[in-house]
């Protein structure tokens, strides 16, 4: 990937665990984040990389829809196969359970919005193993269950209740799409921080559009940063003959 | 066979059994009980399956599971009782499932009224249920024509393996009129059947459905419906010409009982030295579209008058057959007011 | 589950030699396994219909080889009714969820019950909403957490969970009712007899019959299949007994 | 013959949709076109019941006909509400053991039918019905009397005492209308 100079001087996320878990609210960018995290790790790290869908609460806006791509980076991508992968079905293959068991290299979890849609991880408990795992809260302050601190820290524990994990870390990633500023980006690192703060949980990294991190002084901003490569697109929005949604 | 004197209701209901109809399938509701009254004494005399459903949405979807044998299945309704089969028909058509439904219809929206009215003509032929399909419509003006239309309909539905809905309104239930079966019924022979359900013996299994999850198959399902469409398009269009000639100056569009109140209407004023010709639509789904726009755009049309019981719907597809090459006109009355010659 | 019980019995074969789509510790691929034991012992597989839901089950003919038809939500009563009384001498079943069969195809299933329609009916009971995400269904235990009824079950805006084996026992006419779970190999091993036993009835033209089987959910529950296991035994059981509630024959109450 | 329309009305239970049916049924007989209708719905119940039949030689159009040449009567209301429909120059029947005013049109011709009376007299006052349908047939002239008298004996012959009277009933009407109409001024 091409880096402008700009960027080089922001700081890298740096994630060492086997099993990155990537929890948050309804449309907070969970699955955007856990793809672009999976690029990058693919990009910069020598181990395997692999990641699960297991958003089996809404079945629009998946990150099986990056599989085509993703797999081209050399990811593995643990999704459900032809028909079923369109399925408005709660399809958790077994692989799943494995993985996260024992995966080689780094397996990145995408999971379903909000304590509903953490629940499934509940039904996996038992396969995780303490000390090897994160799970990272996708904090995007112009949505309605993370607009302020108490807001978040609320739904922090509705999620912890529904997935018998604990979270380790904090992802700001807010973002009002194709109207987000440089403003946005600053004011939501700032309540991410301050959250940070309050609950005792680092902020891991900030992620940012390649579009809106070119106007962003690399002072602005003290935390890692993971750019953003939009992979969930709108019909509208994709250019021809790039990512392919095929199962 | 001789004449006889049969209420519509009757009559078709007699027709399906000259048909072949193995299985009728109800729900009772004004104005075409009589049907139900009918079979429930006919079919089991026949051997034949009679069924009360305990509503309009088990029925229709009796009609599925009865349809999946590769028997000639149908049933009767009116309006509201139609909407309620939707989701079936839908399904039906989705599967490619041969039935009959007939729709005797009354007033609306909603409960509306109980009096002739020709007031699901959109419900019937734009599809009906939700999806992307089509259903073939006929829709007869005399009780000969619908016991004729009825019989034909099962032979569609097998050709086509779609569902036929034949709608009238009140009227054509209700009235009683001299009528003919024919003695022995003839049709064309049909393609031989290879998805009907006899169970999975010598063969491997099959399924009866409409859900395909792969969009890719999906969009191919719905493109070869659309196919079947098309081809019911080039093959099925029927429709009445009623003195039409080169003295007109109107020509009528209108379907149904209202054709034959518009006939009537023709007659008087051909008294009264006004020439007006008569196009009466006897398929709904396919439009005759391209004989509407041969006949309206004859020099000696200066207006197009569409004639329903209802708020112009069909007046829609008129319009779309005369694409704006002449003026045109609406009268019509609905709520179960029947217009008068 | 399906796969550890490949090492005790052979493929049936009204079962495909596939992976199913389930879930980890779900009990839907067992259940297809003792319908697909009972139609092959019956010999009737060949002239056996089977209807799908809609629920997590859509995809069974998928996995039980035999002829198939997909009903809409709820209707799979209605689709068995029509084939059945047109084709009398072929074998029928549904294979419905309890949102499919007891929510929105409550008047289906009670009027097929009561016509006496000689079907079979396999209920699979687990209490939630499987397919669209874990929402509260009508056999949602009390105070049970779904993903609407975040708080639990509150059975004074909701009602109290329906016991479907029971009120269709109220009828005069439905022919084998029985209530059975799949949560230990005790219990699939009667859970198999029971539904032989009802199929038998349909070989024999005999009577309606519909089996509830306790089933579990795991994803949905947010339980690990051990404690799913243990779940159901719990909560489950205490609310929905297992055991007969009517026999087409007097003697044959146990 | 040109197209023949008549209009039965009355209240439930008087027959009127019999009395309808057997005039179709008799014209099937003698090969003609013919329409049944009845009014159905919110009116069959209380209120007036009618219904109309087309006689034609040709194909019928219209089964719905706002001036019909005949229109029988058999209450009061039905009085009130059709009388004014007759078509100039048509035939008003009335049921006069029910209706005691006659019409002020002077434009058609109207005949006034004791027809319960009669009825009763012959042994059962339910065949009104079969009067009025008598006197129809002598008033009009457009079925055969032994058309209708055939179709009476096929339609209503299972009951053979019920059958003798309507067969009786429906003569005394035939002969009071030709009596008072005569047979040249037949409608």
């Amino acid at each position: 990937m091409l880096m402008t100079d700009a960027k080089r001087q922001f700081e890298v996320p740096s994630l060492s665990k086997r099993v990155l878990t990537i929890v948050g609210g309804y449309g907070s960018g969970k699955s955007e984040v856990s793809v672009n995290l999976a690029r990058f790790l693919a990009e910069t790290t020598n181990k395997p990389i692999a990641i699960a869908d297991l958003d089996i609460v809404n079945p629009y806006f998946r990150s099986r829809e990056a599989t085509t791509r993703l797999e081209k980076l050399g990811i593995e991508a643990i999704v459900p196969r032809g028909g079923q992968f369109y399925a408005d079905l709660p399809i958790i293959l077994p692989e799943i359970k494995s993985a996260i068991e024992g995966y080689e290299g780094t397996l990145i979890l995408d999971v379903g919005g909000d304590d509903a849609g953490a629940r499934v991880l509940s039904s996996l408990a038992d396969a995780f193993i303490p000390g090897e795992y994160e799970m990272l809260l996708v904090v995007n302050v112009n949505r309605p269950f993370t607009k302020d601190i108490p807001s978040s820290r609320q739904l922090i524990s509705r999620i912890e209740d529904s997935s018998r994990l604990t979270f380790t870390g904090l992802i700001s990633n807010s973002h009002m799409m194709e109207h987000t500023t440089t403003d946005t980006i600053l004011q939501g690192v700032q309540v991410a921080e301050e959250l940070s703060r309050a609950t005792n949980l680092p902020l891991v990294f900030v992620s940012v559009t390649q579009d809106i991190l070119e106007k962003i002084h690399p002072e602005q901003l003290q935390t890692p940063v993971l750019s953003l490569d939009r992979y969930l697109l709108k019909p509208w929005e994709r250019k021809t003959n790039s990512n392919s949604s095929t199962g | 066979m001789a004449k006889i004197l049969m209420k519509g209701n009757e009559a078709i209901a007699e027709a399906a059994v000259k048909a072949g109809a193995q299985g009728y399938f109800c729900y009772p509701i004004t104005p075409q009980s009589e049907v139900a009254e009918y079979m429930s004494r006919r079919m089991p005399e026949l051997g034949r399956v009679f069924l009360q459903g305990e509503s309009e949405v088990a029925v229709g979807n009796m009609l599925f599971g009865a349809a999946s044998t590769g028997l000639r299945v149908f049933t009767t309704s009116s309006s509201p009782g139609i909407s309620l089969m939707q989701e079936a028909i839908s399904y039906m058509a989705g599967a490619q499932l041969p039935a009959v439904i007939v729709n005797i219809m009354r007033g609306g929206p909603g409960l509306g009224g109980i009096l002739p009215a020709q007031s699901d003509y959109f419900q019937a032929v734009k599809g009906g249920g939700h999806g992307d399909y089509r259903l073939l419509v006929l829709a007869p003006s005399t009780v000969q024509e619908a016991v004729d239309l009825m019989m034909l309909s099962f032979h569609l539905a097998d050709k086509y393996r779609n569902p036929v809905m034949m709608i009238g309104d009140g009227m054509i239930g209700q009235m009683m009129e001299a009528v003919e079966f024919p003695d022995e019924y003839k049709e064309d022979p049909l393609p031989p059947k290879d998805w009907d359900l006899t169970g999975a013996k010598g063969r491997s299994p099959r399924v009866v459905k409409s859900l395909f999850l792969d969009p890719v198959k999906l969009e191919d399902n719905s493109w070869l419906l659309h196919e079947k469409y098309e081809r019911m398009k080039r093959e099925e269009v029927r429709y009445e010409l009623y003195k039409v000639s080169a003295k007109n100056k109107i020509l009528i569009i209108a379907y149904g009982t209202m054709a034959r109140i518009c006939q009537t209407a023709i007659d008087e004023l051909e008294q009264e030295g006004i020439s007006v010709g008569l196009f009466r639509p006897i398929s709904l789904f396919p439009f005759p579209e391209k004989e509407i726009k041969k006949e309206a755009s004859k020099k000696n049309i200066q207006t197009v008058l569409t004639v329903e019981m209802s708020t112009a719907q069909m007046m829609e597809d008129v319009e779309r057959a005369v694409l704006g090459a002449k003026p045109m006109a609406f009268f019509g009355h609905t709520g179960g007011i029947v217009p008068t010659p | 589950m399906a796969n550890h019980s490949n090492t005790i019995f052979s493929r049936p074969e009204a079962l495909y030699d596939t992976v199913t789509h389930y879930c980890p510790g779900c009990t839907h691929g067992v259940i297809h396994r003792l319908v697909a034991e009972s139609l092959d012992e019956l010999g009737v597989r060949e002239r056996t219909v089977g209807v799908a839901p809609v629920g997590c089950s859509v995809l069974a003919y998928n996995y039980i080889n035999c002829d198939f038809m997909e009903a809409a939500h709820g209707r799979a009563p209605a689709l068995a009714t029509g084939f059945k009384r047109m084709r009398p001498d072929m074998i029928v079943f549904t294979y419905q969820g309890d949102g499919d069969l007891a929510s929105i195809g409550m008047g289906e299933i009670v009027h097929a019950a009561n016509r006496g329609e000689k079907i079979t009916v396999i209920f699979v009971n687990n209490a939630i909403y499987g397919m669209t995400g874990g929402q509260m269904a009508p056999t949602t235990l009390a105070n049970q957490i779904t993903t609407t009824s975040p708080n639990g079950r509150n059975v004074t805006d909701t009602g109290y969970p329906i016991r479907i084996a029971e009120l269709l026992a109220t009828l005069q006419t439905p022919g084998y009712i029985e209530r059975v779970a799949v949560h230990t190999p005790q219990h699939i091993i009667h859970a198999k007899k029971v539904i032989r036993r009802a199929f038998k009835y349909q070989v024999e033209n005999r009577c309606f019959s519909l089996i509830e089987v306790l089933s579990t959910c795991p994803t949905n529950w947010g339980y690990t299949p051990g404690e799913a296991i243990k779940w159901l035994e719990d909560n489950m059981r205490p609310y929905f007994p297992l055991g007969c509630f009517k026999t087409p024959d007097v003697k044959e109450v146990r | 013959m040109e197209q023949y329309e008549v209009m039965l009305a009355g209240f439930g239970g008087q027959g009127i949709m019999t009395a309808g049916q057997l005039i179709a049924y008799a014209g099937i007989k003698e090969d003609k076109q013919v329409a049944w209708i009845p009014s159905y719905g919110p009116e069959m119940r209380g209120g007036t019941a009618y219904c109309t039949v087309v006689l034609s030689d040709t194909r019928i159009g219209s089964p719905i006909v706002t001036n019909p040449r005949c229109i029988c009567v058999f209450n009061r209301p039905s009085f009130d509400k059709f009388g004014p429909k007759v078509k100039p120059g048509g035939l008003f029947i009335v049921n006069s053991s029910l209706i005691n005013v006659t019409s002020d049109r002077t434009d058609f011709i109207q005949l006034l039918v004791p027809a319960n009376e009669m009825a009763l007299k012959a042994g059962n006052g339910k065949a009104a019905n079969i009067v009025i349908l008598g006197a129809f047939i002598g008033a009009s002239g457009v079925l055969k009397y032994e058309t209708v008298r055939e179709t009476l004996i096929e339609k209503l012959g299972k009951k053979k005492e019920y059958l003798d009277l309507n067969l009786q009933v429906l003569e005394e009407g035939y002969n009071l209308a030709l009596e008072t109409i005569g047979q040249k001024d037949r409608v």
